[in-house]
Parts: C-alpha cells; structure tokens; sequence
C-alpha cells in the first residue's frame, strides 16, 4: 500500500519525539526505566492526543449531531474533522465511507455479520491464513457455520510468509472473500496485499484487510491498490483505546444492512418497522465513542506531523538492529521472514527460559515486551511452539533500547543460571 | 522484591523437580492447560485407605513458575488427608511459593492447584469413595481441555 | 430498584460540587455562561474522572489481561477494581456478570443477538412500549423479524406510563422478554420495574431493563427486584464515551453463546473451530475500552462519596420547580407523568414556536437543551408532535438555572414577537 | 452573529410566507422531511415552454428556519431558467438567507434546496422534457420519505 507521503512538518529526531511521549520517561514502580517494546498490543499516545482528549472532554463536552448547543456544535464538528482526517490518512474516496467502530475486532465483525452472513451461501469460500489474529479468524468461523461457506486457509511458507504458489489453486469464483492482514501481529510478514487485492477482484471476490498493526506504521491507500474494507484500532496508532475504524467501500456498505441497531442509524421507526439512516450513520448505531474519535484525528496529525518516510526510517533502523543482534545472542530463535519482507516485529524463544519467564525477568529491567500466543493460536500451533516472546517496535523506540532488550536475555539467562 | 521471583528455590524446583512422572497406578488424576499461555500440568495422586496422599506425582510443560509450583505443591501434599486437601487454599499455595506473584502471574503459580482442586471436586462427586477409585492411565480422568 | 445508600463521604452543596466540572464555569464562545440542561443526552464529568483518565493514559498505558509487564499489571488490577465497582454499584452477585460494552445500545444490542436469537422462536412475544428509545426498540424488530418472534407494545396512559390494565392480558407464557426503560428519556417517566420483572418471572420470560437513564440518578439493585439483564452507558453517569456496561445473571450468560469474536473471547482457536473463555471474557472480544472503562469506575466512585440520597434531593428540587413554572409560562405543554412518576426530565413545547428554534434561542442565552425526537420516534408519534424541546437535570445543576430556562422561554417568545 | 438568526427577514417570511400552498397544476413536485426533527417540505413549480419557472409554491411544516427558507427559496426561483437552478448551489441558499447557520441548523436551512434539487434530478432522469411532464396533483412524483 503507498499513498503520497504528507510533508513532515519537523525534521525527526527521536530524542525530541520522546518528549512528546511523557510516559517514556516516567521510573516504572520498580525504579527501572521503562523500554516499550510492546507497541503491538497498544501504542503509547503523544501529549498532543493526551490534550485533545482532555479539551473535548472539559471543554465541550456533548453528545453529537444532536445538540442545537454551541457544545454540540462544536464537538460535532471535531468529530466530522476527525472523520475527514481519516479519510484522507487512507485516502478514501469520501468520509462517508469512514465508520467509527470500537475497534479492530468490532470491525471486522461487522463486515462478518453484515456482509457475511447476508451475502455468502453454501459453497462460497472465505479464504483466510493460519497467520491472522483471531479478530480475522474466528468471526469468520462462525459466519462459515452460520451461512454455510467455506473456511480455506493459504498455506505458509517456511518463514512465514503466505505461500504464492497456491493462489491461483485457492482463488477461484468459489471465493467470495479474501480476509488478510497487511502485517502480521507475530511474525511481523507483510502480506501482498496488491497481489491479493488483484486476485480476489479478478474473481469476483471482496478483500477484507487487517491493518491494526500496518496502518500505524505503513502508509495505507485503500485506493492503490484497491481494498473493500480495511479494519484498524485507535490504540494501536497512538490513539485513545475504545475507538476503531473500518473502511467501506461505498456500494458494499449500501449493499449491506444495518448491523447493530439503535438510535442514530435510523431514518425512520415506527411501531413494526424502520428505515436507514445514510452513511456513515447506518453503522453508528447510539452514542459514538466521541472524544476517543476526536482523539483518534489528533493522533492522525501527529503522525503526520513526522511523516510515515521518517518513522519508517526509524522503525527500519531498529528491526534491522534486532535481527542482526538476536540470532547472536546464544539459545534465541526467533521466527518469521528476513527483513524485506517484515515490519518492525520480531517473536523469538530463548531456549531453557519460557516466554512468561522472560517476560518477567525483562521487565525487572524495565523491559516490556509480549509473551505468549498473541490471539494466534493456530499461527503458534503451525510454529510448533506454546508460546513467544514478542518485542514489537514504534519510531520513538531507540538503538539503545534494542541493545538493553539483549541485555535483558542475558540477564535472563544468567538468572536461569544457563550463562 | 520482585527482583527475587527467580530465586534458587523456584529454580531448584524447575530443574529438579519433585516427583516430576507418572505414577504406575494413581488412585485419581486430572489436566488443564493454560491456554493464555499453553502451561499444562497433570497431577496424578495415590491414595491409601485412610484417606492419605501416599504418593503426588505431576507432569507437564510450560514456565518455571507453573513447573516449580506443581513441584512444590506434589512435595507439600504427600502425607495429607483429602480432608486437608479440602481445606488448602489458593493463598496457601501462594505462600508455599515463597516469592510474590502479580495477578497475571498467579495464574501461573497455581495453575497445579487448579488442576488438585478441580480433581477434589471430581473425588467428591464421584459415587464412590476415594479409596476405591478406579486407576486411570489414560491421560486424564475428568475430561478438561488439557 | 432499590439498594442500601453508600454513605456519601462529604454533604451536598451544589455550588461546591460545582467546582468539581470547571466546563460549568467557562464561558461559551457567545459569552453567555452555560447552563447545561441536556444532561440525558450526556452528562458533564467531574475532574476526578478526567484525571482518573490522565493517569491511566499517561502513566500506565498498556494493554490488559496481557501484558508481563508493570504497566500491564497495573492497568489490568485497575480495570478489574473498576469492574468490581460496577458489580457493587448495581449489587451484582459477581463481577464476571458485568460485561464492558462500547454503550447501552451494544448492551441491548448484545442480548438481541447472543440471547435473543438462540432462544426466540415463533410464536414467542417480546413486549416492549412505545416510550423505549430507539435502542430498545429497532434491536427487538430486528430480532422478531430474525426468529419470527412477534412484538407486542403496552399501551400507554394519557399521561405517559404504562398501563397496568394490560399486564394481564400482554404478560403471558409466550412472552419470553419484557425490555423496558426504568426511566423514560422523554417524558421522565419512571416505570414498574419490580411489578414487571414479578410478572416476567412468573411466567417464565426474561427482564432487560434499560438503564440508561436511571442508573445515573437513582440506585439499582439487579437482585431487588430481580433484573436479568441491566443496560447502561458510561457518559451519561459523568463517566466518559465509549464504554457502557451490560449486567447478566451469570445463568443466562453462561447459556449464551458469544457475540462478537476475537481475542480475548476464546479459549482456544483451532483451524475450523474454537471453543469460549469463561464470563466475562467470553462477550469481551477485542481490546477493551481501557482508559475509559477505568474512568467509568472513578465516576461511580463519585456519585458514591455525594450519595444517591443527596443527588436525588437536588434533582427533586429542581424537577419539582420546572414542574411548578413551566406550566405557568404561556404558551408552554409539557409532556409526560405528574411529579411522583417521574425522574427529573421534563419534555415540553411551546406554541408557535417550533423545538429547533427554541433551543437555538435558549443557546443565546447559554441554555443547552435538546429539540426534537430523542430517539423516540414512536413515542412521538403517540404524543402526536413531530419534536420536543426537552430540559434534564443532574445533581449539579441549580434552581437559578431553572429560572434561566423560564427566562430563556420569555426571550424566545419575545424575539418571535409573541410577547 | 447568531444573535441576528431570528431576524426581521427569517421572522417575516415565516409568519408571512411567499407562496405558501399549492398550485392547480405543478409541472412537477416534490416533498422531503428531516426525520431528525420532523420539518416537511414540499415544492411545486409551475415552468413554461421556455423552461422559465413561472410560479413556485411550498407547503411544509418545521422550525422557522426551515419554513422561512422555503418561502425564500420561492421567491427566488421564480424567473429562473431550468439551467440556473441547475446552477444554484448550497452556498447560494446559504447566502439568500443572509443570516448565518451552524452545521446542524444548515439542515433546516437547505432542506427545501434539497428537495428543490431532488426535483431537477428527477426532471433530468425522465424522458420527456420538463414542459410536456405531466401534472401531478398526488402528493409526491418522486416516491420519497416525505
Ligand atoms: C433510555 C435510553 N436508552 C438508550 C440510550 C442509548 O445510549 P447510548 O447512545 O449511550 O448507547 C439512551 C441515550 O441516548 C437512552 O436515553
Ligand atoms: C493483526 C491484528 N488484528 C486485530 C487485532 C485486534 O485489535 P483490537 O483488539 O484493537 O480490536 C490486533 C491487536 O490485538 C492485531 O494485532
């Protein structure tokens, strides 16, 4: 996915940025200081984000579209700016097509609900991968059941990466859906959305992309190459948690009927019987998470403010530091591709020491990392391991933090008295 | 006072374990599995006609804290009535353990209690005593997702 | 409902409870000192909310249930304290039947789906009235349509109740769900919850009570009378956006089968099936609204130390006043129940002038207050106007304010030459 | 600024509307509702062989914004060619009313544009040219929520 890059309004230097993230620099109860390398399961969120939240919230505080009141005015139209600043952040054709969700996963499911179950039938095909997170496995299980369609996963390459010489096997007018992440929440892989998007549009199909962990880091133009819906999290790109996005294009989401229902999305109610409301009203059903949205555009800018040529910079620069440093460090195997074809996550085991055991030892350093199976089960089922430790990195992680993140196995090792 | 979580007697128990195995011919055994983090632990207990724990072997894989705990917890259990075993708690175990768990930890730490308690309850409900329990050597007695 | 009051931790002065919500002390951008009357669209929160939220976000950030690290210990020991807040506030018998949601429409919206369309079949009857909000209203179409269940309405009173005449006739063993508001969020109306939850047990249906309005103004207790399932949302109980919460006996919880799927809500994922994690996880699939769920219990810790005694006092106090002028102010029709029956909204017009420029003039003079339908379409309908100007309180609103709502109406008339 | 909204010239033409009824025999028709707030309105022109709009007439009900900006939206159509109310855009509607209107005031303000706009979208769709349309004394050519 490439979009022109917005102009950077500030030349990055990651010691500045740091400062715009006060917890970075906060002693952790223990006395250490903190080194975030959790940012997969949720990002840190810049003061700019921080005092966005705190003037809706104490400022003008109201409901939306509803209000005749200058504080309903005025949040309602932060809230449609912030709707805009998404658009563009994605470049979607309109800002209708931009549903405020409360994340990822409800996005996701309500692509399986309202799309699914309403437009798939036995026999159709919903072709997924033993790498996705379980927000993009399991509400398709369920719709398989409940329509009837076809569960079909695309085989993995031995490093992990989706295995291109079965596509043309597995996509074919039996395959209503394809739903793919951009970047593997584990392995870091990033899939090939193009070819995918390409394939499934040749079928007939819709693709469906994953990027709670992408669009934080990648530029994301749903219209090169062409997506049907993209699903993504407020808290995972510097954000408020309790918000999400998901992308629709505009006929498939005219296409599909309502899916939670309640006041907003509504035209009409009467007694046995309702009509819709238009887009993006037909899917924000009640009060929308509003000072979290708002809160959302706020992170949206700050991300631009650096530009994603600059974080991608940083972020390369670090990967690249921890896939050469941990292959070196003695009992680490770590899991996955090599670095073209990987985002700024890498998931290893040290041998002797389990994930949890080094999680913990870690963060006595201040280290903080992910261990376990991170909603991929059936990914850590095909790896042939129960559990990994997961350092996942953002641009105001340093080189240094990568080294105390090497120091700390050590640490773990000599604990586990192996060194 | 977390620094010493992996202190030598967690790590003793995790490199030698207490009674780490099968038993020939346990009187009850029962799995779970942790499946936030794939801990597992079985734990097979013999007991004799006056209600004692003779013999508490357990088997499984996972964290040093889960592993240590079952060890601990085989080795503290052996030679106590099921009546004992009825009235030991889940702050007991913690104890045992000797070094402080954070709550997401703790579901390490007792996930080899778990497995004893869910296994009393199934001792209780059985229709017979404990004593004449049919041995089991499949891989669990109470069937649980481990 | 009814629970044992918490002893409030400080007396109840309204100009010092004042200074807890700086938003009611900043002037609008016209100038004019806000008197915000729009309560039952959201309330205002107090600075221990904001702050509560300040904290989370900027210093232990993190996600929960996950994380080995200090910072996702400590924000998953801080949610869980907040749920079990929830569980005392309503009385709860467990804290794991207190699901987080993103509001109360996703609350009722979850019991449409997960419970409503596992056990509704034809033939069975949902009775819900004309007064519900929408959100009580188009889940439970959507769900007859779905199982061919049949919708029934309790007639209202002249004065907008339900009428009691025809529980006999309409509560019978084919109802299988009573779902009704315990206060009206137009006419204030206060509504029989014990009398029909008695009447739904004995005959075997299922009570939801929707929340929302009265679970910030009066205590609920969900085991007196016995609720089955209790909906409300975060920002209309001075808590934030984005999070609300759905009570369920753990019974008919556990006989659900869950909602929305991802993380979180399983308890292993395999290629073609997966099996749930126990309540609450088990309908709380995805990352939760962290910051926000926590805010919610610093919220409720607020209502706790002014005590429910004290709030309802001042509302009384207000309610009784509006009650007592608006009448007297020509021109003037209010809607709903007489002072005994109701919670402290009141829901009016005013000849010839329409609701909308109402409450663009009331906004002149700093009045905030909602025009039009309120989600109420059908209810609208029955009262037979198109819209409604409606005012509703909260604790820290005054008795000047009333006067200033009297004021605003003269000003209006004044300014379309009627006085 | 907004203390100027309820002005002499909204204030007039809500109490004293511009051609507010129905014609005998409209060329065409059309009706909309806000369902957020329930204001109604319909527009009926009367065009010539020329394509000029001879007569324009509204019928509704709603805030005074709503109703006043339809009688507003009468007046100054009459006299128009087809082609310039093919041309006339929101910002002129905004602009006519001379006072200024918040984002959610702007729906009331625009709602007879938008039913003034739907109309001239239908006339394109149809066949026939505007002049030989037939009358419509029902009340709606275009099925719409009205
Ligand atoms: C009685 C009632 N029910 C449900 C709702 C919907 O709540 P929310 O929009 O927070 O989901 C509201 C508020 O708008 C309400 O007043
Ligand atoms: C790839 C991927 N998909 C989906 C999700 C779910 O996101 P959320 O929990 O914010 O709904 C995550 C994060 O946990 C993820 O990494």
């Amino acid at each position: 996915m490439s979009t022109p890059l917005e102009t950077p309004s500030r030349p990055f230097d990651v010691h500045d940025v740091r400062r715009d993230f006060p917890i970075l620099a906060r002693p952790l109860p223990n006395g250490a200081t903190l080194v975030y390398l959790d940012n997969g399961a949720t990002s840190q969120k810049p003061l700019l984000v921080l005092d966005k939240l705190r003037e809706v919230e104490a400022t003008y505080n109201a409901n939306v579209h509803r209000g005749i009141h200058q504080l309903g005015d005025r949040v309602t139209v932060e809230l449609e700016a912030a709707r805009e600043k998404i658009q563009r952040f994605v470049n979607a054709a309109e800002s209708a097509e931009i549903i405020f969700t409360s994340g990822t996963t409800m996005s996701i499911n309500l692509v399986a609900f309202a799309w699914g179950r309403k437009f798939l039938k036995p026999g159709d095909e919903i072709l997924i991968n033993e790498m996705e997170h379980h927000a993009n496995i399991v509400p398709w299980q369920q719709t398989a059941k409940a329509t009837g369609a076809k569960l079909r996963y695309i085989p993995l390459t031995a490093d992990g990466r989706l295995d291109a010489s079965h596509f043309d096997r597995l996509i074919t007018t039996k395959t209503k859906l394809v739903a793919v992440t951009a970047m593997s929440n584990v392995l870091g892989t990033l899939n090939p959305i193009r070819e995918l998007a390409a394939r499934a549009h040749q079928v007939g199909a819709v693709i469906l992309v994953d990027g709670a962990q992408s669009v934080p880091h990648l530029p994301t133009d749903v219209r090169d190459p062409a997506i049907d819906f993209l699903a993504f999290s407020g808290h995972k790109l510097y954000g408020p948690t309790g918000v999400g996005v998901l992308y629709g294009r505009r006929e498939l989401l005219e296409a599909m009927d309502p899916f939670l229902c309640g006041g907003n999305m509504i035209n009409e109610v009467h007694l046995e019987s309702s009509t819709w409301a238009d887009l993006p009203s037909k899917f924000e059903a009640g009060t929308l998470p509003i000072a979290e949205a708002i809160g959302l555009g706020a992170a949206i800018d700050y991300v631009q403010s650096l530009g994603f040529a600059a974080i991608h910079a940083q972020e390369s620069k670090l990967l690249e530091k921890a896939l050469r440093l941990l292959p070196q460090t003695p009992g680490v195997t770590i899991y996955g591709p090599s670095f073209e074809h990987r985002g700024s996550i890498v998931s290893f085991t040290v041998e002797k020491v389990h994930p949890h055991d080094l999680a913990d030892l870690f963060d006595q350093k201040g280290v903080a990392i992910r261990a376990g199976h991170h909603c991929t089960m059936p990914l850590h089922d095909w790896l042939d391991v129960s559990a990994t430790a997961r350092v996942s990195f953002a641009f105001y992680n340093t080189e240094a933090e990568v080294d105390a993140l090497i120091d700390a196995i050590h640490y773990a090792r000599h604990k586990f008295r192996l060194e | 006072m977390n620094e010493e979580l992996y202190d030598d007697y967690i790590l003793d128990h995790y490199e030698c374990p207490y009674h780490k195995g099968h038993l020939a011919c346990p009187t009850c055994a029962h799995s779970e599995k942790n499946p936030l983090c794939g801990d597992q632990i079985r734990i097979e207990l013999k007991l004799n006609d006056t209600g004692h724990v003779e013999e508490a072997f357990f088997n499984g894989k996972g964290c040093a804290i889960s592993q240590a705990a079952a060890s601990i917890l085989c080795q503290h259990v052996e030679g106590k009535t099921v009546d004992e075993l009825h009235r030991f708690q889940a702050p007991d175990m913690l104890r045992l353990l000797k070094v402080p768990l954070t709550a997401t930890r703790q579901r390490c730490g007792l996930l080899g209690f778990k497995v004893l308690k869910a296994m009393m309850y199934s001792l209780d409900a059985s229709p017979t005593p404990p004593a004449q329990q049919p041995t089991a050597n499949d891989e669990s007695i109470v069937a649980t997702s481990g």
